[in-house]
């Protein structure tokens, strides 16, 4: 038949920097970052791996309700995070804590969210890890998956409108890429060049599927071509290679070379969530295979190697890590919950008279539930 | 001061935004060149550039949602949906997303916008150029809803609406577009949301409606005053959430008598609220039950639409229940 | 006869109808090998095989549109929407293709199949995993809508709504998907859609629910007459569209007072729609305005949903209220 | 920078076989159709075109409300059409009267639709142009965009699923691809292999909207590469090359090679429809340009070419056509409209008590008017 045009038959390479033995890959230029920069990534990667696995065992006693982490996949997360200006929109998928304790989320604040107590940020009313740092350049988390990939779009036309120099990085899963939105968003993106990265974990799980019935392109990156754009795919558990192309692709939006769509090959190496049990599904071998190509671990010894880090100065940050979570965690754990009248506000700038109206019957009705409420 | 026709009332209005506030966007299929397919963007690409006027890809959940993002980064976008039927891909965005945003971040973000979208029948567009689906968003906490009758109020509400600081489901009523004139004073004036006006005042009932019902209530009211000395108030809601419920209540205490007339189906329509909220507060002053005339619990049909909609007869009809009851 | 949960109900239902009839086929996310995240569809994969269960891409639209197809070709889809809240993304092929099918074709194209979806609060599951959007769906001609409150119901309305020639909207009270129990015959039985349920008789006030809140009415019930003697009749509606009427009716008029009970917000919620009705078909049997006990006219919360939601404290505050009035 | 994965580069052939001036391009084998077979799709397409040209007069009379035609693109249309097997279905959009013309959709039906009147087989409930004919294996055509192409895939899945040896032919606009239901549609059939062919018909604008503000991809046909899809690029005014790549492409597809891209490039000639004007938006010379592209002038000089057809048979059939045009244009507008009872029929198998309710007030709110509709 007629010779069709067929895409999937080209070869796709992988960028990588970073082996997992902790060297650089032969003729990979080394990163330009300076020793206090590869520090403070180091740092996060650890604080990110740390939080989520104690997040996991509080889940587990019962303190908090639900959890969701990152295991396996912050160099993907902290590496393009830190590609970014502190000024510049982070527009989160619900897997980026790194990202957000990168630009200096406080732990208690995140802990408060958690327990949705009267601190939270958002006020008690989303599910653990759903919280909202605009303060930080860091969009509001929504459940509903590829949501945020048309809205980070919007944002990042918006900065060209007022032509601002800035970039915007988006994040969702290898799943989020089957919905309509990523396809409008990405081809928004292209027809009206704006300063974006769409940067797409794909960990190869969307709960129980794997990637191979997300899609049958050979790849995240490939899907590019549809809208006219970049398509870069790096190994998303080498910090340095995501550093990298992440960098240059916000250099490249910044400078009106519009937007890219990086495919950062990642595991998710614990369940989707505490709700999940990932053996009913996959095969320990691959999980195992996985670990093999732990990105924090790997980080380390190049650390190590390159004499910026040491096993000791390695267990005095741990040892750090273990006691801000412990203090934070105490004193979040404390606060209670949010005053009942908090259901009410910020449905609309004001109060309508519909809600005034059920703010006062519930107020008559729980009587006593106020009083036990306040803070 | 001008006549104007609905349209010219709503593109006076974004006009007169547009110079006002740098922030101000519009977006959507056909709205830049072109002028929309009913030519309510009409001069603003040529007056505001291709920086503030967009055609869009054919998709209404991007052209959303890449406006919920342009609000979040600060701007003020007047996305179009050409018509209210094919706002359902764009569903998620509004009622998960834009409704949402502000409670769901705990008031820290916020997403002003104003979603465009004719509505309503008689235009001979059957299925699919026809409907009325104001009550999915009425039903969806975050979100207002406005729905204007005359060019006056579509310029006054559509500027109130841009400057609002929620995100606001604009709804014009296309079977009118043209057909309802009306003086309209030049440069920026608001009518405020939440406010509903007496359009009729009368004695023995109280026809509530919005939007392209408002022109054929009246006619029904002049009809029954004049043949058979019926005394009709008529409420244009013009907001439907928040509705005034003030105004309504203190005419149905005063008429004991209500008929609530929409295009919309009557099954869980917007009707359905006020008949329930009525009844609620207002029972121990009602002589009848409070009775609707809405579009039957079918899709909107093409040959006998005039059938389908609320016509005099039947709203005559509702009357007489209500009077005879 | 084997005690189930509503969720083995579910999945013996699902298991009779594929035994029964080769055309009913299973697709969504996460249903196949893990057996879904409720686990509803556990075995059918092993049973039945990769031809007629099929986990999906992350795509709501694209399972609804597909399973539309594969319904216009004959077989019996019945998709899993992995919880009401996500079932947006698919709102405009439910309720502008789904819906509209048979009608717009006049009568010759049918679209018969089943969505299945969890819905509603208490399980801790914040903005989006605990919404009750049934009024959207009740609103929209074409489509039926169902929500068992029991084992016995759930799989005798499913196995009901997987042989019905309408697309059915099928909504499970996920809240109590494991704490209802009982007994469930074996093999395949129905329970007739449009038929609401008798759950408790009384004589002075009738409440009215369906889904998770049938228990919160029955505990409220009981209690209301073990501490302070009054009678509530409680009717489990079972199917919200079409509606059993009569029974509504019948219990009304008998009890002169109703209030009706539901997760959703109260705005245009489907309460608005049997308060309005009441009030039009029994208004001179009414003792007192038919209250409505409903979430608030918010999103839905986290931490105090449990104030959200209607619990025994309101209902009984509703119906103090209706009783002196 | 990175070398990003650059599709766009690469060549995309278009595939041609008839030039506009009748003859055959050098290499292409001529298509294996016989004369009959030949003279049906000419007289198809002719029919095509006197039909849609007489429907805008009426429109313009005031005797139907609106019409949406094909000029120019009845190529596409029906060489495609023509290359599935009877007993495969076809999902249109809104344009492709020419196969259903094809499969022998009587022209008094379609008359009587565009009139909505008693004998309009969707009973007056659509706008004009918006028919069903499952006798014919053509679904019910809907307004809203893209809708068709995920329910064409899921009818391909389930001839695929019992077995039938069975193509689908899905017909869709360029400006369709953009909707999140082409995205899921191509998804799902990438994955599920299933034997359907997404025809295209890119012909350039989507109302006012130029195919440049619609992707920033070089093709429709490139779009393939996302879903893992084969994507074809076709001249579609050329209908021997639509109907070759569509044939192949159906046979792969029953064969259980999966699914097929196919982007026909041909152009709109006309408005969108009676209600648009496209002078307000495009340039008098690109419409001349692809005039001079008439695939049915080109497929005219062909058949004469060759001998299968001549001048007078020409003038004969223009003769016949608008005959038969007038014959049952004629009879159709005689009939009267749907009687009332019908608008609450059909929204389920059978009549809820609300609606008999509201059937009943209708009776005897409107008294006469029953009488005066009925036929
Ligand atoms: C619209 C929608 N459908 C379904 C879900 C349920 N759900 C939550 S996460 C998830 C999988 C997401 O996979 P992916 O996009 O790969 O992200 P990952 O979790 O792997 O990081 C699903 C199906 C949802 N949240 N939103
Ligand atoms: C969801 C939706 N949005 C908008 C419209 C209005 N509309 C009708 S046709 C059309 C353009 C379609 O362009 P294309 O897909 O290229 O098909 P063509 O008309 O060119 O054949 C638009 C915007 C619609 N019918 N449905
Ligand atoms: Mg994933
Ligand atoms: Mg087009």
């Amino acid at each position: 038949m007629f010779e069709g045009f067929e895409v999937n038959a080209m070869p796709q390479p992988i960028i990588e920097i970073l082996k997992p033995d902790g060297s650089l890959c032969k003729g990979a230029d080394p990163p330009d970052l300076n020793p206090k920069e590869l520090l403070r990534l180091y740092r996060t990667m650890l604080l990110n791996r740390r939080v989520d696995e104690q997040m996991v065992r509080l889940q587990r006693q019962g303190r908090i309700g639900f959890y969701i982490g990152s295991l396996g996949e912050e160099a993907a997360i902290i590496g393009s995070a830190a590609a970014l200006a502190p000024n510049e929109w982070i527009m989160p998928c619900y897997r980026e804590l790194g990202a957000a304790l990168y630009r200096g989320f406080p732990l208690f604040d995140f802990f408060c969210q958690l327990f949705g107590n009267a601190r939270d940020p958002v006020k008690g009313r989303q599910m653990p890890n759903h919280y909202a740092i605009p303060e930080l350049r860091f969009g509001s988390i929504s459940s509903p998956v590829g949501t945020q990939i048309p809205q980070a779009v919007g944002m990042a036309w918006a900065a060209k409108i007022l032509n601002r120099k800035e970039a915007v990085l988006v994040y969702f899963g290898d799943g989020a890429t089957s919905q309509g939105d990523f396809h409008v968003g990405a081809n928004f993106a292209g027809v009206y060049e704006v300063p974006i990265v769409l940067l797409c974990r794909n960990n190869q799980w969307a709960i129980s599927v794997p990637f191979s019935t997300q899609t049958a392109s050979d790849s995240i990156a490939v899907k590019a071509s549809a809208y006219g754009l970049e398509g870069i795919r790096v190994d998303g558990n080498d910090i340095f290679a995501v550093h990298q192309v992440t960098r240059q692709a916000a250099e490249k939006a910044r400078e009106g070379g519009g937007a890219t769509l990086i495919e950062a090959v990642t595991y998710r190496l614990a369940g989707h969530s505490t709700s999940d049990d990932p053996r009913a599904y996959r095969p320990d071998a691959e999980v195992k295979e996985w670990q093999g190509k732990d990105p924090l671990l790997r980080f380390k010894r190049y650390l190590i190697h390159e004499g910026h880090w040491s096993e000791a100065d390695d267990q005095k940050a741990e040892l750090e890590t273990r006691k801000a979570i412990q203090v934070d965690l105490k004193r979040a754990e404390k606060v209670g919950p949010p005053a009942i009248d908090t259901l009410f506000e910020d449905v609309f700038d004001q109060l309508p008279w519909h809600l005034q109206e059920q703010l006062q019957n519930c107020r008559e009705t729980e009587e006593g539930a106020f009083a036990e409420h306040e803070v | 001061m001008p006549v104007y026709n609905i349209i010219q009332a709503v593109n006076d209005a974004l006009r007169v935004e547009m110079r006002r506030d740098e922030r101000v966007v519009v977006l959507g299929e056909d709205v830049g060149k072109f002028g929309g397919v009913f030519r309510a963007t009409q001069g603003l690409h040529e007056e505001f550039g291709p920086d503030r006027v967009w055609d869009t890809p054919l998709a209404e959940q991007g052209i959303i949602g890449s406006a919920i993002g342009m609000a979040l980064y600060g701007l003020r976008p007047v996305p179009e949906i050409q018509f209210a039927d094919f706002i359902y891909p764009a569903f998620d965005q509004i009622v998960n997303e834009a409704a949402k945003m502000r409670y769901r971040s705990g008031g820290k973000v916020t997403c002003p916008m104003v979603i465009r979208t004719p509505y309503g029948g008689g235009i001979r567009g059957g299925h699919y150029h026809s409907q009325s689906p104001e009550a999915y968003f009425v039903h969806t906490p975050g979100l207002k809803v406005v729905i204007p009758s005359n060019p006056h109020d579509a310029k006054g509400l559509l500027i109130a609406a841009i400057r609002d600081d929620n995100p606001v489901i604009f709804m014009e009523p296309k079977r009118i577009y043209r057909a309802s004139r009306g003086e309209v004073p030049d440069g920026a004036y608001t009518v405020g949301l939440g406010k509903a006006k007496v359009v009729r005042e009368g004695t023995h009932l109280t026809l509530i409606t919005y939007g392209a019902m408002v022109p054929t209530a009246l006619q029904t009211a002049e009809a029954a005053s004049d043949q058979d000395g019926i005394s009709m108030e008529v409420i244009d809601l013009r907001t439907l959430m928040p509705y005034d419920l003030e105004t309504i209540l203190h005419s149905v205490r005063k008429t004991g008598r209500a008929v609530i007339v929409h295009e919309a189906p009557k099954t869980c329509g917007f009707g359905a609220e006020l008949a329930a909220t009525i009844n609620e507060k207002a029972l121990l002053h009602l002589e009848a039950p409070v009775y609707r005339v809405a579009g039957f619990d079918t899709p909107f049909p093409y040959t006998l639409e005039e059938h389908y909609l609320p016509n005099q007869k039947r709203i005559r009809r509702a009357m007489q229940e209500s009077l005879s009851f």
